[in-house]
């Protein structure tokens, strides 16, 4: 199924002025109608590899790039000249960048941003040029393509945007595509539309290098992996023998990671209701008068200690609901009860002393912290809010023991949010939220942006504090693994109704709702 | 990759880290800040004795800056102007930034009605530009010191306001303000943790940006015959006290001008700098 | 163009005109509150010494005898009609004062303006496109220059200005009247160097961040050249903000040209806001500050209406009919 | 006469445009009747021309008046008119033009100030015939014809005048060598040649019309760049140059040619008010005219293009009385006579001080009438007062606000710029008359000089027409005021013009303003 070698590359050796050398020998081979993919941690180099494919290894800035062998077409490439690079770029070998949403320039239309790897050669006259443009989109799985060429990228979605780029780097249909990280953004369904769209690319002949961490994504299109761990390959072979045996330690704790364990285990059981909401619905003002429904008449309850997993695809309403249990966002109709008595009907005065018992541990952490403070001062702050806040003294010690709780050290406490890494947020987060000793935990899609590494280690931490303190939990993930993992109980939502809801295996097992059914295909489960 | 060793590379990295502008900025605001502080180390005469007989000496090994029209010497008192000037400055800034505070606080944090008002106003103030506003205010108050002090002010109070109302609704509705009423705080302790101290942690570069700024307009005032006579050395009376004789006497332009153009520049960069940190 | 376009666009005319009318009301009373009685001004300035009789006529004439509401009323049914009355100091229509300096200095302004645009984007894509140790110590020179330029007092810029190329030189005309272009040299010169300095600090920070914004790495792996990249994206991003920031670089053009027109001796509506401003010439202050509120005020609304043509983003706020944001067709069912 | 050297080797053309930049305040209104300020009269000498002219003897010389005679008891003055001159307009020059330009001055409607002091005793013209004018007078007034000799009561056509006050403003008519054309505000005055002109100008050399084609009348206000438009030859005239630039443009020996043309009537002074303290105790005066010190900085500042004055009248003045004894700086002497007056203490500043109330000089200046230099000046001033403990506050203020200090009597020290043609200004500015403000508030006698015995010999003077009595009578009133310390004499008041490139420019001798009816481009 493989055809003639389109890049080899041998001894790849890429540095920065500042950063020094960030690949170390890396070597690479992909035939046309053959999907490699390449793997590895957070930092691993992958990007930079991807963009050394392409001649921007440093994104316009000064990179120093040397390899033992770099062909590309049979051509080398080690002797080309920026000139050279550009005729390759978009013709011999095209790319998709890593951030999806900002790679498309929200001041042109989509259209021209998919002519423009066309007309930056001059030799197709403009219906041609339309007309190719239109093909392209089409292809990359667009619905009505000559509208969406019209449009611009902020009027897309964001997986209409993933495609709109694939679109662009592949219109003028080079041998070689490298996609970085094509899927991150996206939810499950979505993403493994676009899974497929690459399959397709190689199958009609290109060879596609697939740069990523989601090991369900090479699963579903690799024919190759190439592990990359600290700028060096360290293993390579065939999708299936390597997934199902990895020889290094490095490649198992990927694997491992990916392959989340099967429910919680052994929790304490459910207790009386918590958190219940009857008839939740809430709408929002579009510009111009109209009003988007996000939830429409949901009932949810939240047993102590149960942990209920809120699924669905994205703006399906997961998080407006999430907020309304937090009495953060007054539904329009319904009510939420906390511990059966009222809880969003009360006024924000009456519920300020409760409210150490719910927290929210939100999608995006960085932004729920104010970038002035320390972590000690979050959680000193945190602390305050606790039932029995801790003397002023005692607080550094009772920081120090939620930093631990999240398995994270002491000398976190003076760093700010900003200098952590985005499993260390979250888990600051946790620690946060932990702090007034909840009994309810809302968690907003808290291991969505993290690697599978820290993902593993983020959702055996919520397993833990299940086991350990009994918290009841309201897990909101696109992801079924993720939800299955933490979660006794799972509700699916769509168009902001719940479709289907069942303890986690029942509805995974056999799903009844399309969505459901197309969350677990996605998933690959 | 050339090869450096990792001494001079950390070296290199941290003047680059403060790049050349950045440097020099920093060599010029430390000048600044003896000249306010202790201005008599670097220029120990009397900024006002005359000496009318030595009057429109030029620059040299007696006087750096050579003498101005009463005999002053010019580098004493640019030297001693500093304060002066700086403080002119600094006092129009806090004025305009002050005002600017109560304006745009009451719009951001206000009911609604309060925003809606304020906003009106600022946008007629917005519509006049700076130097006619203050001309406007010094009409109103009369010329001097005090005046073209309150004027430049004033008149900067607009765009202060406009930013820090735009600032303080972003951070009224920011997440972590959100998070921090989540997590059961009352709205004083928000306020005071959260939104005031993000509010304002931004203003420290744009008010030191600004009191060069206020410097260059009071001066701009000064010119137009609004300002201030001498004897007391400030930068801008001088200036515009020397500029008629620029035809003979140069340096009595040049060096207050200097004076005031290096220290706008200076502070901008240092501002610039904060601004980054800041952020 | 459609309508909501033309609906959005007269609200912004109309609130143009509610602050042209507060300005005037201000002014006027701002004015009055300096003290200072303005029959001296009608009578030759202070210090005149006019007898009870004139004083009073003058009084009369100029309705300086009603009480102040309804002198204020006549003074802003005279600003509605477009007649501004008469300058108390010079006895001719406040419109055609106006109407003969507006041109000039806007002539001053729009030039120095055009002219600051040039140097800033000139320097700035130089700047971005700098390579090599040479040229970016040339960018990092340039940098400081921009910075200085910034800050730079007009009066004292123009004063250097003048001495140097005026009269040691002899290059250009120190002072200049209306058009003659030799003559506009210096005073626009003197004007553009801080807008410059300011234009291309802003522009040269957004350029340098489009530069390296996803995007632009997309066109280069796209094969589009430098020059390509420049034009057609990252130049666009690059000068949104400074064409935001024009609005009130042109503001300061004008409390530039007060500085300017009476350093190089020009006519022009700054210099007539300032004589008038000392002589207490309440209609005509009021007149010219109402001219430059509104200019002014057009001046933002034209810089609405380009950022908007350059940035497809602000439109949607434009458009009364929403433009719903397209999702993803739902799964199935 | 100032006048510019008519260097013979240059070439000279006619014709032609010439330039000039004042840096006066451009004029409210071009007709020099209305209000009456020094602007006025420097642009309306090159269209209006005076019933008399004056040399710089102080001689009356006839102009548009050929002869006149006064009566016995100096209440009539008969003027005999030249019979051949029309206004631009065409209106015939008469007596008949005389009588409308006097009630036109005297007219409240008109505005005017200066013209209007200087015909107050001129009860009316009669107009005997065509060209005899007949003035009745409601006291003696030896000050007539100088007042007569100034622009500011200069003669316009009546038909001129009858168009009302906007059109003449914008448009004076008169008979001068120049016609306003076009008046551009703020930016200029073109002012062409009037080719029916014949000389009546006593001390013109020129009898047809104008060499000159046209004069383009500039208002640059700021002086370097008046300056750098007459090195760059934009201009060909300057008026008001910064004193540096008139030593330099000597010192260079280059083509730029100085006019120094002193104002007439007082000398720059300070005057000190004596209605208050502590200035009403003469040792303070005297204490604080010893401690001044201005001569090195007249030196420095004026760069040598002016000299110290010991009298309250200009150099110019044929009558002016000097004492340079009375002047000389003493520090010592000033300490002892403010010990005597009292002053005895001295505060932590080091300023004196009695009954706990500091010596505090109020000295507001007026930013419109003073120039740079005199400012540094006054700054000395402040400087050497202080070793003798006055604390002199010089307080900046624009001209609505200086004369508001004057009438709120909120100052002790002031310089002042009132000046008008002949010994008569000491009148104005010292008799106690001068102490009662006028309706608008403002008063001269800033000094606030209220002495019986000057007062006489003022009002004696006024009324003698005896040459020899009334220069004695002047100079024992001038030495009243100086050995008074009333005022703090400076210097002439100045008025100076650099050219370059045109010869012939003359000053009146009248108020030095300079007429282009000679001046030729260079060719
Ligand atoms: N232009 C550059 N200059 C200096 N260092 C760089 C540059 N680009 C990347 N690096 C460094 O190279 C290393 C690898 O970065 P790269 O973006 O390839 O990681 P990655 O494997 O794609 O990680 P992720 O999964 O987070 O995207 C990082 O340490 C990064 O800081
Ligand atoms: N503040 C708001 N104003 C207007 N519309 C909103 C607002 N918040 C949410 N919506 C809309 O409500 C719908 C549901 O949004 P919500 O954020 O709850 O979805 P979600 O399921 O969390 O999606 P995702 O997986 O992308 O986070 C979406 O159509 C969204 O555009
Ligand atoms: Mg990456
Ligand atoms: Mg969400």
């Amino acid at each position: 199924m493989t055809g003639d070698t389109v890049l080899d590359i041998a001894g790849l050796r890429v540095g920065f002025p500042r950063g020094g050398e960030v690949l170390h020998g890396v070597d690479l081979r992909v035939a046309a109608g053959e999907c490699v993919a390449v793997v590895g941690g957070s930092g691993a180099g992958k990007s930079v590899l991807a963009r050394t494919l392409v001649g921007l290894a440093g994104e316009g800035a000064r990179a120093d790039v040397r390899a033992d062998r770099f062909t590309l077409l049979g051509r080398d490439a080690t002797a080309f000249t920026e000139r050279a690079w550009r005729a390759a770029r978009g013709r011999d070998v095209g790319l998709v960048l890593q951030d999806a949403l900002g790679s498309l320039d929200p001041l042109r239309t989509v259209g021209a941003e998919v002519a423009e790897a066309l007309q930056v050669r001059r030799s197709l006259d403009r219906a041609t040029t339309a007309d190719r443009v239109r093909a392209a989109l089409a292809d990359a799985g667009l619905d009505q393509p000559e509208v969406r060429a019209r449009q611009r990228s902020g009027d897309l979605s964001g997986g209409m945007r993933q495609r709109a780029l694939i679109a662009s780097a592949v219109v003028a249909r080079p041998p070689l595509l490298v996609a970085d990280e094509p899927t991150t953004a996206l939810d499950a369904t979505v993403a493994a539309r676009v899974l497929d769209l690459l399959a397709r690319l190689r199958d009609e002949g290109t060879a596609v290098v697939l740069v990523t961490h989601d090991l369900g994504a090479v699963a579903r299109v690799a024919d190759r992996v190439v592990v990359l761990r600290d700028g060096v390959v360290v293993e390579e072979g065939l999708t299936a023998a390597l997934l199902a045996a990895p020889r290094e330690e490095y490649t198992r704790a990927l694997v491992d990671a990916a392959r989340l364990a099967d429910g919680p285990g052994d929790v304490p059981a459910a207790g009386a209701p918590v958190l219940t909401g009857t008839g939740l619905r809430r709408t929002f003002p579009l510009p111009g008068g109209a009003r988007v429904t996000a939830v429409d008449g949901v009932d949810l309850t939240v047993h102590a200690g149960e942990a209920v997993g809120l699924v669905g695809e994205s703006g399906s309403g997961k998080t407006t609901l999430a907020r309304m249990l937090l009495a953060a966002d007054t539904p329009d109709a319904g009510q939420v009860l906390l511990d059966g008595g009222p809880w969003s009907a009360r006024p924000e005065r009456d519920r300020r002393p409760a409210r150490a018992g719910v927290r929210l541990v939100p999608q995006d952490p960085l932004g729920t912290v104010d970038p002035r403070l320390t972590v000690r001062s979050v959680l000193h702050d945190a602390l305050r809010t606790a039932p029995h806040p801790p003397a002023r003294a005692d607080r550094d010690a009772a920081a120090t023991a939620l930093l631990a709780a999240v398995h994270l050290p002491a000398d976190v406490l003076d760093r700010r949010p900003r200098t952590l890494s985005g499993g260390q947020r979250q888990r600051v987060a946790i620690a946060r939220a932990l702090a007034s000793e909840p009994r309810v935990l809302l968690l907003d899609e808290p291991v969505s942006a993290l690697d599978v590494q820290v993902q593993a280690a983020v959702l055996d931490l919520l397993v833990e504090l299940r086991r350990t303190r009994g918290v009841a939990m309201v897990l909101v993930s696109h992801d079924l693994g993720v939800v299955r993992r933490v979660c006794d109980r799972v509700l699916v939502m769509s168009g902001g109704r719940v479709v289907e809801e069942g303890p986690v295996a029942d509805v995974l097992s056999a799903p009844t709702h399309a969505v459901t059914r197309a969350l677990v295909a996605a998933r690959g489960i | 990759m050339s090869v450096t060793t990792a001494g001079t590379r950390r070296v290199g990295l941290a003047l680059r880290g403060l790049g050349v502008p950045g440097v020099l900025a920093a060599l010029a605001v430390l000048g600044m800040a003896v000249a306010v502080l202790r201005p008599g180390l670097i220029a120990p005469g009397d900024p006002n004795a005359i000496d009318p007989r030595a009057g429109f000496a030029e620059p040299g090994a007696a006087h750096w800056f050579g003498t101005d029209e009463s005999g002053r010497d010019v580098w004493t008192r640019v030297v001693h102007g500093a304060a002066a000037s700086l403080g002119i400055g600094a006092a129009a800034t806090a004025i305009g930034v002050g005002a600017g505070l109560v304006l745009g606080l009451a719009a951001g944090l206000g009911p609604r009605w309060l925003d809606a008002a304020v906003s009106r106003v600022l946008e007629v103030l917005f519509a006049l530009p700076t130097l006619v506003l203050a001309l406007l205010l010094v009409a109103v108050l009369g010329a001097g010191v005090e005046a073209s002090v309150i004027a430049v002010g004033a008149a900067t109070a607009p765009g202060y306001a406009r930013m820090l109302r735009a600032r303080v609704r972003s951070v009224a509705t920011s997440g972590y303000v959100e998070a921090a009423r989540m997590e059961g705080h009352g709205p004083v302790r928000v306020l005071l943790r959260h939104v005031l101290p993000n509010t304002l942690w931004p203003l420290v570069s744009v008010a030191t940006l600004g009191v060069g700024q206020a410097v260059v307009w009071v001066c701009a005032l000064s010119f137009l015959g609004l300002g201030t006579l001498p004897p007391a050395p400030e930068w801008g009376a001088m200036l515009n006290a020397g500029r008629v004789y620029i035809e003979s006497a140069w340096w009595l332009t040049v060096f207050p001008g200097l004076a005031i153009t290096v220290t706008a520049a200076a502070l901008t960069v240092l501002g610039r700098r904060v601004g980054q940190v800041a952020a | 163009m459609r309508l909501p376009w033309v609906r959005w666009l007269l609200g912004r005319l109309v609130s143009a005109l509610l602050v042209a009318w507060v300005v005037a009301t201000v002014v006027f009373f701002a004015l009055r509150a300096a003290g200072g009685d303005p029959t001296e001004a009608i009578l030759g300035g202070p210090g005149s010494q006019a007898g009870p009789d004139a004083v009073a006529q003058a009084r009369a004439q100029y309705g300086l005898d009603q009480p102040l509401v309804v002198q204020y009323l006549v003074q802003i049914g005279r600003v509605l009609t477009l007649d501004l009355g008469d300058s108390y100091a010079r006895k001719v229509p406040v419109a055609d004062l106006l109407l003969a300096q507006l041109p000039g200095t806007m002539l001053l302004a729009v030039l120095a303006l055009a002219l600051a645009w040039v140097l800033a984007l000139a320097v700035a894509t130089a700047a971005v496109r700098a390579r090599g140790p040479v040229g970016r110590a040339c960018a990092a020179a340039l940098r400081g220059v921009e910075v200085v330029a910034a800050v730079v007092p007009h009066f004292w810029l123009g004063a250097v200005l003048i001495v140097v190329f005026s009269s040691t030189l002899g290059w250009f005309p120190a002072t200049s009247s209306g058009t003659d272009l030799a003559g506009l040299v210096l005073p626009t010169v003197t004007l553009t160097v801080p807008v410059a300095g300011f234009l291309g600090q802003v522009m040269r920070d957004s350029l340098t961040e489009a530069a390296a914004a996803p995007f632009a790495t997309s066109a280069r792996a796209r094969g589009a050249s430098p020059t390509r990249v420049l034009w057609r994206h990252t130049l666009r991003h690059g000068v949104l903000p400074a064409v935001a920031l024009s609005g009130w670089a042109f503001g300061s053009l004008l409390s530039g040209a007060v500085v300017v027109e009476t350093l190089f001796g020009r006519p022009g509506l700054g210099r007539l806001l300032l004589d008038a401003t000392m002589q207490r010439d309440v209609p005509v202050v009021v007149g010219a500050v109402v001219v430059v509120a509104v200019v002014y005020v057009l001046v933002m609304l034209l810089v609405d209406v380009v950022e908007r043509l350059l940035d497809p983003r602000l439109r949607a706020v434009t458009d009364a009919a929403p433009v719903p944001r397209a999702g993803e067709p739902a799964v199935l069912g | 006469t100032g006048g510019a050297d008519d260097d013979a080797s240059t070439s000279t053309v006619e014709g032609g445009t010439l330039v000039y930049a004042t840096g006066d305040a451009e004029p409210t209104c071009l007709d020099p009747h209305v209000g009456g300020n020094y602007p006025q009269a420097l642009i309306s000498t090159q269209y209006l021309e005076p019933l008399v002219g004056r040399d710089a003897d102080g001689t009356i010389l006839p102009w548009l008046a050929t002869a006149w005679t006064v009566s016995e008891d100096g209440l009539t003055w008969d003027f005999t008119l030249a019979d051949d001159v029309t206004f631009t307009d065409g209106t015939p020059f008469d007596a008949e033009a005389v009588a409308a330009n006097v009630a036109h001055l005297q007219d409240p409607d008109t505005g005017s100030s200066t013209g209007y002091l200087a015909v107050q005793k001129v009860a009316s013209v009669e107009a005997v015939d065509a060209t005899h004018a007949r003035f009745h007078l409601t006291e003696p007034d030896s000050a007539l014809l100088e007042s007569m000799s100034q622009q500011w009561t200069a003669m316009q056509s009546p038909a001129g005048i009858e168009r009302g006050a906007d059109a003449n403003c914008a448009e004076p008519i008169g008979t001068g060598p120049f016609v306003v054309d076009e008046w551009v505000p703020q930016q200029q005055v073109v002012l062409v040649r009037n080719e029916d002109y014949v000389s009546r100008d006593p001390q013109a050399e020129n009898a047809g019309p104008a060499h000159l084609e046209e004069i383009v009348w500039r208002f640059i206000p700021d002086a370097a760049t008046r300056y750098a438009a007459l090195r760059s030859g934009e201009v060909q005239v300057i008026d008001n140059p910064q004193p540096d630039t008139i030593a330099a443009a000597a010192d260079e020996g280059g083509d730029i040619t100085h006019v120094d043309a002193p104002r007439p009537g007082s000398v720059n002074r300070i005057e000190l008010n004596s209605a208050q303290p502590p200035f009403d105790d003469v040792r303070v005066r005297e204490a604080f005219v010893r401690a001044a010190d201005p001569d090195p900085g007249i030196e420095t500042l004026f760069a040598g293009t002016t000299a110290r004055s010991f009298s309250p009248l200009s150099s110019v003045e044929p009558t002016a009385y000097a004492d340079e004894s009375l002047f000389g700086t003493d520090v010592d002497a000033a300490d002892e006579l403010l010990d005597a007056a009292g002053w005895t203490e001295r505060d932590a500043d080091g300023y004196r001080t009695r009954d706990g109330e500091r010596l505090t000089v109020r000295f507001p200046v007026s930013t419109n009438q003073s120039v740079a230099a005199e400012q540094s000046l006054f700054e000395q001033i402040q400087a050497n007062a202080k070793v003798v403990g006055f604390d002199v506050v010089l307080t900046p203020l624009d001209l609505s606000g200086w004369y508001a200090a004057l009438g709120a009597h909120e100052y002790e020290a002031v310089s002042a710029p009132y000046t008008k043609v002949g010994p008569d200004v000491l009148r104005i500015l010292y008799h106690s008359d001068g102490t009662v403000p006028a309706p608008s508030g403002y008063f001269a006698n800033h000094a606030g000089i209220t002495d019986p015995a000057l007062d006489a010999l003022l009002d004696q003077a006024s009324a003698s027409s005896d040459e020899a009595e009334r220069a004695d009578l002047y100079a024992q009133a001038q030495q009243i005021v100086l050995e008074g310390y009333y005022v703090l004499p400076l210097y002439d008041q100045q008025n100076h013009f650099l050219t370059r490139g045109v010869t012939g420019m003359r000053t009146l001798d009248t108020v030095s303003t300079p007429t282009f009816l000679d001046a030729r481009l260079a060719g």
